[in-house]
């Protein structure tokens, strides 16, 4: 008998502080599997954000670096610039990628720079404990934002895929979910999509990815799930943003 | 001897950190060391080595922490308010222990300031700018030669210890043209060997990880305790300082960079008034060359501080001499330069009533 | 020996330049040299001075500011640095540019009609090369033929026509004294 | 289908048949796969089993329904399932 | 007496700040101070004020600029690596001498870190970790019930000297509940007068200009000698420190915040065994409390600074006591918090051969 | 007789520092008389950058201040939400905004600040001598591009308008030029209704002007002017990107 | 007089209230109090635990190394804390959820069925009550009065039922002994 | 259109005409007024005259053919023109 699914090798053994139900999960397993289908966990170089995924460091397998908050794609160009066979994945949250990093994230996409970007998207900040993030939606609550996001003080939710699809830079910008099975299967492959532009250089790729935090949305790990379906993909419609790739055709 | 060229300040820079083997630069403009990127984007160009033009400083230290836990050896350079917004980053990189080399071209401050030469961001260099408890190595150079010699010198230091270094110029360093020697090798950087840490995909070994958090119990702390040895080793092992007529000095000048060589003219002048003025230049500002000064203070009377800002070393020399001399200070701040003359003045002053 | 000369003009009239045409040739010379060009506040145009040291010792400080010589191009830049000159130095200015006079008697003053001698050999811009071979003949810190040799280090790019031009601009700077 | 299986190729049943396991100490019965992930209904959390860490890990009420989909697997954060076939 | 509530640490900065009349909070969340911005914005609501969840630190450090500069009682909180980030601003702001309060609640670094509670920040708040010759007003509570008194003081301070202040406070006393008075009637903003450079329209008056540069030759160094004259009145004026049992000591403890608070245990303990131990409490770190420990300097034999760190204050202790004493450290960097027992220990060492 | 044109009494009599035939001087004149005609002089309080235009601090008649570079839109948000009675303007360049300052400038735009943004664009770094900005075009000469930029490595362009109508928040994004009077009246009535926006509380409007470096462009004023309507407005299409008060219509 | 205790058990058993609960009491009698919640490096879940300093001086350190009482609510802190609670300590335990016992025998052992207890009087979640009862019942550091009137300060938006409820718990608890 | 004014309103000829004056110390000599600009096309740059930052100013070469329709000022960057009517 053969093992048909289970943990991927590109997975360390070390086991996830995530809660339960938490949508990083489900991602580093997809990232952990690809890393060896590909055969790229060799030559891979990833980065850990700041946010609930700073273990990320522990949990892939394959060479990790830590940088300070937001500045993930700052720090993956330097590596693939100084390592240009090294595949090179920032892992990032909503608060690292579109609070602090804002102008990392626009600009490694302007430069159409060849590396991989992962952005869990729970419209929170998980790790300091449910504040409000760019992506927080209008009317949601968070520990910042006790009576729900008041977009008159607040401000509009930040769409990222929208945001940099107004730069001529980036190859490839997707938006998917992992809330269930058939928008984690799409995940899997906008995810091979950016690892594969990346080894074929032809430059930035960002996968968006809705994901649950039941912890600090004050929900089940299924009412989560369902949240998404329900709520969350109304608001980050899912989709490609940007494919050169289909565009050259 | 190898011929001599007549170069800029921030040239001698760029030719020294290629010199020393360096293919990476990120940075961002600010005066005065644009000459640095702009002259850097040339000849990277033409040795194939990457220059990236980075969207802010944060930006460029992050590339830097990059290409540096990558095992590359890299650099960036800017000045003053550009330095203040690396602090988080430089703070990781030490907390990483990875070396990498920064150059501040100091201008004058606090804030947006001016762009005249300045040594105002002493503390900021010898003290950590940044969080945390942490040293950075800091040359402070004082010619155009030195500017081409001291990379290499600063990114031995880094790898060795595993820790930033720094070199602080100034506007006027940066600025001025004067003959500058290539007088060594250039390292090619194919022969540098791997770093033990370097990111490099984990094919044939084990995965790495660089990192500067650690939170499980006490562990951090571990850390700290290990860094605190290694810069007790710097601290004692490290010290470099040039010392000028010192011997039968009754006041000695204690000057870095542009001040040092203001100040040797005023020794100068002092010397041929037929006072006993020596000139003790620290080169390494951390680590402070505690052990010069500590011998110094036995012999010598007066030590006269001179700096271009509002007296930031003073308390160092006063450490290193553990406060037994009369310690003066004449200070420039705000982009302001010493004349040879004021200081001359100011030891006069000291020494007229005593000699 | 230590020689500190100022440089000063419009921005275009070659101020940097001369400036470091004169560092060049005290380099080969075995001389300690530099050079420093200042930067206002203004942003492009107006006025542009350098300092230039050259000195048989390690120079100090690369600012001059009482200088033993001083090469004024413009009107402006004539009031501005005729106080900062040392008891005795020397005074060379632009007299095809400039119609006031220094005023101080404590100095040497060489009026030279640069633009005017450079126009007559064909070519405005290099008046600055005049004042220089005058310089060379009327102060003897460094020689004519290690300038010539300067210049064509500066303008390593220049057409040999211009490379001669310059030589020739010198050698006739050099003859009015 | 089981019979199919076993009939026709000459294989083992456990060969052809997907198996469906819980790493119960993994688990951190956070239930996505219970919830409407399951094409055949199969998984719930144990109702008065816990694990090491406090959690109700997810079990398999009957294995021979499964499919070997993998959708429970996929949607494990953990992951704390595995499949065998 | 006004009635006592049961608050966290942070809890009390944030009624602390609404007390002295401030109305404006811009910060990014970050840990150990989350509960500052969470709560700071369910009150700022109540009271309306303005409170921004900012989009990073450097945002929140000149939205502070802005609303200071407006002529506001403005604030900010966070920890470590976000104080970093404000290096830049914070300098700004002292360049263009204007009042601001910024609170930060260390953790344990450098780089990431931890989030354990350090006073690992003592250099960068004391020596000014942006560029530029400047020095911020640095107070360090150690209690919750200053946690809510020192705002108002850091404003007044802040105010008076125009000059940005700090509070430094660590994730312990932070996290922590303790009683809290509310101790003074609440400062109503409204009834502030507008400062002399607010920007608020140009109605009625000359217009107003905030800038932290000058050009112009010379300038730049005139501010900077007139904020020097400043700096020497705050360093003579504005020292605070609390002396517990140092009349008789042998052996004074110097320790501020938390440090200060643990070390009184050890002190107490010392005392039972018969140890003539005090302890100085630096309330404020820069200006450093150098008069208090120079008149102990004369009578006391040994100091033993405690910091949770490697040792930042030690050289301010040395300097403040002309190198005249027996300077002794026990630390904990990276997060560590060191026992009543572990000082104790240290006390025992140091005075069981002299005893 | 009466003067029909002439120096604004919104700018105050300090002669302007910037090179012959800068674009700066042009908006700086509409600006000038904008606080006139408006009657918001003396409730402006108007933001430097850090860029060439670090001297309007001294140009403006009217309060001012001078932030770091970049941090003009936080400056103004502090200045705004404390003040809400005064009109607000951050005056920026393309290095200010567009490289250090991105984050800010996105999130102002995204919260819908109510502040007016004038952003000069002029496809360099004016002030430190002509380094290549997020703006220069591909190709385009400058000091760190010697060989022109190379998108292949240097990236592309920026567009700001277009990456800010990626944002729900602001409510008026709008590209003009001041390269010949009828876009100068164009940009007149953009900057004004940037304004209006403002006193009506509508929320964040920026202009986006394409402004003459002939210095840095090599060029004389001359042909930098005929540049910008042969090559630069190609490249930045000017109209208006957001402009709520028509859609609301 | 100082006490110093550690509360601990799964995140939701309601430590952090009880910490709150009994630093409340103590500044209620007019002592010096502190309550300190842990963090570890896990995110979420997983155990909680708390120190509480009760003291006639001013309290130095709120984070309590050696505890003179232990709160136990669930099996994997009682492993961790019995080591450290000092020789001559009261351990009290939640026997309901705990199968194992204290080894120690320098110190006073108390097992309390406090969920059963709490289940009884109808809501498993104020297991903490009875277990703050048990304890000012059998130290006598605070009056069973104070806790009352401190529950009450701890839950302003409790409903007078559930209020009821906590008093009857700590009633309960305070019962035992 | 001149005769027009003066006639019908008894206005003086100076009264309806736009002026326009060049402050030529302002003037930076950039030359945009003298583009394409003026519809008229009566400005230029003075080819002899040097101004005390060494510029060649702006000058009106006819005034009486000027429309006032400002463009010349618009475009001016310092601004150095003004024009009265
Ligand atoms: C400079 C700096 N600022 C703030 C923080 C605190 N911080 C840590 S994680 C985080 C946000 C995490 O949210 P997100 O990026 O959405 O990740 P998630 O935890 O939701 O996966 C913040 C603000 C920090 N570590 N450094
Ligand atoms: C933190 C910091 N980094 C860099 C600089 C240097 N600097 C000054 S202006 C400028 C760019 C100016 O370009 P832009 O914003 O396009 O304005 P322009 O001069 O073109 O109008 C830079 C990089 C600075 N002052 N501060
Ligand atoms: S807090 Fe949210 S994002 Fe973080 S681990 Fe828990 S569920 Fe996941
Ligand atoms: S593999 Fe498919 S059918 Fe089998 S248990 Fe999992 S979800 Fe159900
Ligand atoms: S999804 Fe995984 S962790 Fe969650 S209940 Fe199922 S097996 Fe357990
Ligand atoms: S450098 Fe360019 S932007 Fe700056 S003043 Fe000159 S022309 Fe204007
Ligand atoms: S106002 Fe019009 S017509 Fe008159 S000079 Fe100016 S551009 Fe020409
Ligand atoms: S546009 Fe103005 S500055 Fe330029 S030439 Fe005409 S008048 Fe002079
Ligand atoms: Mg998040
Ligand atoms: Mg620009």
């Amino acid at each position: 008998m053969k093992q048909i699914f289970g943990r991927p090798a590109g997975l360390t053994d070390v086991l996830q502080r995530y809660c339960p139900g938490c949508g990083h999960g489900i991602v580093h397993r997809i990232i952990g599997e690809l890393l060896v289908k590909l055969g790229i966990r060799e030559r891979a170089v990833g980065i850990a954000p700041v946010g609930c995924s700073v273990f990320a460091d522990e949990y892939f397998n394959c060479d990790m670096i830590q940088p300070p908050h937001g500045r993930g794609p700052a720090v993956s160009t330097g590596i693939k610039r100084s390592r240009p066979d090294c595949i090179v994945f920032s892992y990032q949250g909503d608060g690292d990628l579109a609070a602090i990093g804002t102008a990392e994230i626009i600009h490694a996409a302007s430069r159409n720079e060849n590396i991989t970007v992962i952005f869990i998207n729970n419209a929170i900040f998980g790790m300091t404990g449910g504040q409000m993030a760019p992506t927080t939606l209008p009317g949601m609550k968070s520990t910042t934002s006790v009576q729900g996001r008041n977009i008159k003080k607040q401000g509009y939710p930040i769409k990222v895929c929208e945001l940099l699809a107004g730069l001529d830079g980036p190859y490839y910008l997707v938006r998917t979910s992992v809330h269930d099975p058939k928008n984690i299967i799409k995940t899997e492959k906008a995810l091979k999509n950016a690892f594969g532009n990346q080894i074929a250089k032809n430059g930035f790729s960002l996968v968006e990815i809705l994901s649950m935090c039941p912890t600090n949305w004050g929900m089940t790990p299924v009412q989560s799930k369902r949240w998404i379906g329900d709520t969350m993909m109304k608001y980050f419609p899912l989709g490609e943003y940007r494919n050169r790739a289909k565009e050259e055709k | 001897m190898a011929e001599k060229r007549l170069m800029y300040g921030n040239h001698a820079i760029v030719e020294g950190v290629l010199a020393a083997g360096c293919r990476f630069f990120a940075g961002y403009p600010i005066t005065p060391q644009n000459e640095i990127p702009e002259y850097m984007s040339i000849r990277m160009n033409e040795v194939g080595g990457v220059f990236i033009q980075t969207e802010s400083e944060i930006a460029a230290i992050n590339m830097l922490f990059g290409a540096a836990a990558a095992g590359k050896r890299a650099m960036t350079s800017s000045s003053s308010p550009g330095i203040s917004l690396m602090q988080e980053g430089i703070s990781y990189i030490a907390g990483a222990d990875i070396p990498v080399l920064v150059v501040n071209v100091i201008r004058g401050g606090p804030g947006l300031g001016n762009i005249a030469p300045a040594q105002s961001d002493y503390y900021q260099a010898t003290r950590g700018g940044g969080h945390g408890d942490y040293f950075t190595i800091t040359l402070a150079p004082n010619s155009a030669q030195e500017l081409f010699e001291f990379p290499k010198l600063a990114f031995e230091l880094a790898e060795k210890y595993r820790n930033p270094a720094l070199i602080l110029a100034d506007g006027l360093l940066g600025q001025m043209m004067e003959p500058v020697e290539f007088s060594y090798d250039p390292v090619d950087p194919t022969t540098l060997p791997e770093p033990s840490y370097a990111l490099s995909g984990c094919q044939g070994r084990d995965r790495r990880v660089v990192r500067s958090y650690d939170l499980k119990p006490g562990k951090l702390e571990e850390w700290n305790w290990r860094r605190h040895a290694k810069y007790q080793h710097i601290m004692e092992k490290e010290q470099r300082a040039q010392a000028a007529d010192c011997d039968d000095a009754e006041l000695v000048i204690v000057a870095y960079g542009t001040s040092a060589r203001v100040s040797s003219a005023a020794a100068r002048m002092a010397r041929e008034k037929g006072y006993k003025v020596g000139l003790l230049r620290p080169i390494t500002l951390w680590p402070f060359p505690k052990n010069a000064l500590a011998e110094l203070s036995n012999k010598v009377e007066y030590f006269l501080v001179v700096e271009m800002n509002l007296g930031q070393m003073v308390e160092d020399v006063k450490l290193a001499t553990e406060c037994k001399n009369k310690i003066h200070f004449h200070g420039r701040p705000g982009g302001g330069v010493p004349t040879p003359h004021e200081i001359y003045e100011k030891i006069e002053t000291i020494l007229g009533g005593s000699s | 020996m230590t020689k500190e000369i100022i440089i000063a003009g419009f921005g275009g009239q070659g101020i940097v330049s001369s400036g470091i045409i004169l560092g060049y040739a005290g380099m080969l010379e075995n001389k300690n040299v530099t050079f420093f060009p200042s930067y206002g506040a203004e942003m492009r145009g107006g006025t542009a001075n350098c300092s230039v040291v050259i000195s048989s010792e390690p120079v100090a400080s690369p600012i001059v500011a009482y200088p033993d010589i001083l090469i004024i191009m413009n009107e402006p830049s004539l009031a501005r640095f005729e106080p900062m000159l040392k008891p005795g130095g020397i005074f060379f200015y632009n007299k095809t540019l400039i119609k006031s006079h220094p005023k101080r008697d404590d100095i040497t003053v060489l009026a030279i009609e640069a633009n005017a001698i450079a126009e007559e050999l064909g070519q405005g811009r290099i008046a600055n090369m005049v004042m220089l071979g005058a310089l060379v003949k009327k102060t003897d810190i460094l020689k004519l033929e290690t300038l010539k040799k300067a210049q064509r280090e500066r303008f390593v790019k220049a057409s040999s026509e211009q490379l001669s031009l310059n030589d020739k601009a010198l050698e006739r700077g050099s003859e009015l004294y | 289908m089981l019979q199919q299986g076993s009939l026709e190729n000459g294989l083992r049943k456990e060969e052809l048949m997907p198996q469906v396991k819980i790493l119960e100490e993994v688990c951190k019965g956070c239930g996505l796969c219970c919830d409407d992930v399951c094409p055949v209904d199969i998984l719930i959390l144990a109702p008065d089993r816990i694990n090491g860490s406090g959690y109700h890990p997810a079990e398999v009420t009957d294995n021979d329904k499964c499919t070997g989909c993998g959708y429970c697997f996929k949607i494990c954060p953990e992951p704390a399932i595995e499949i065998f076939k």
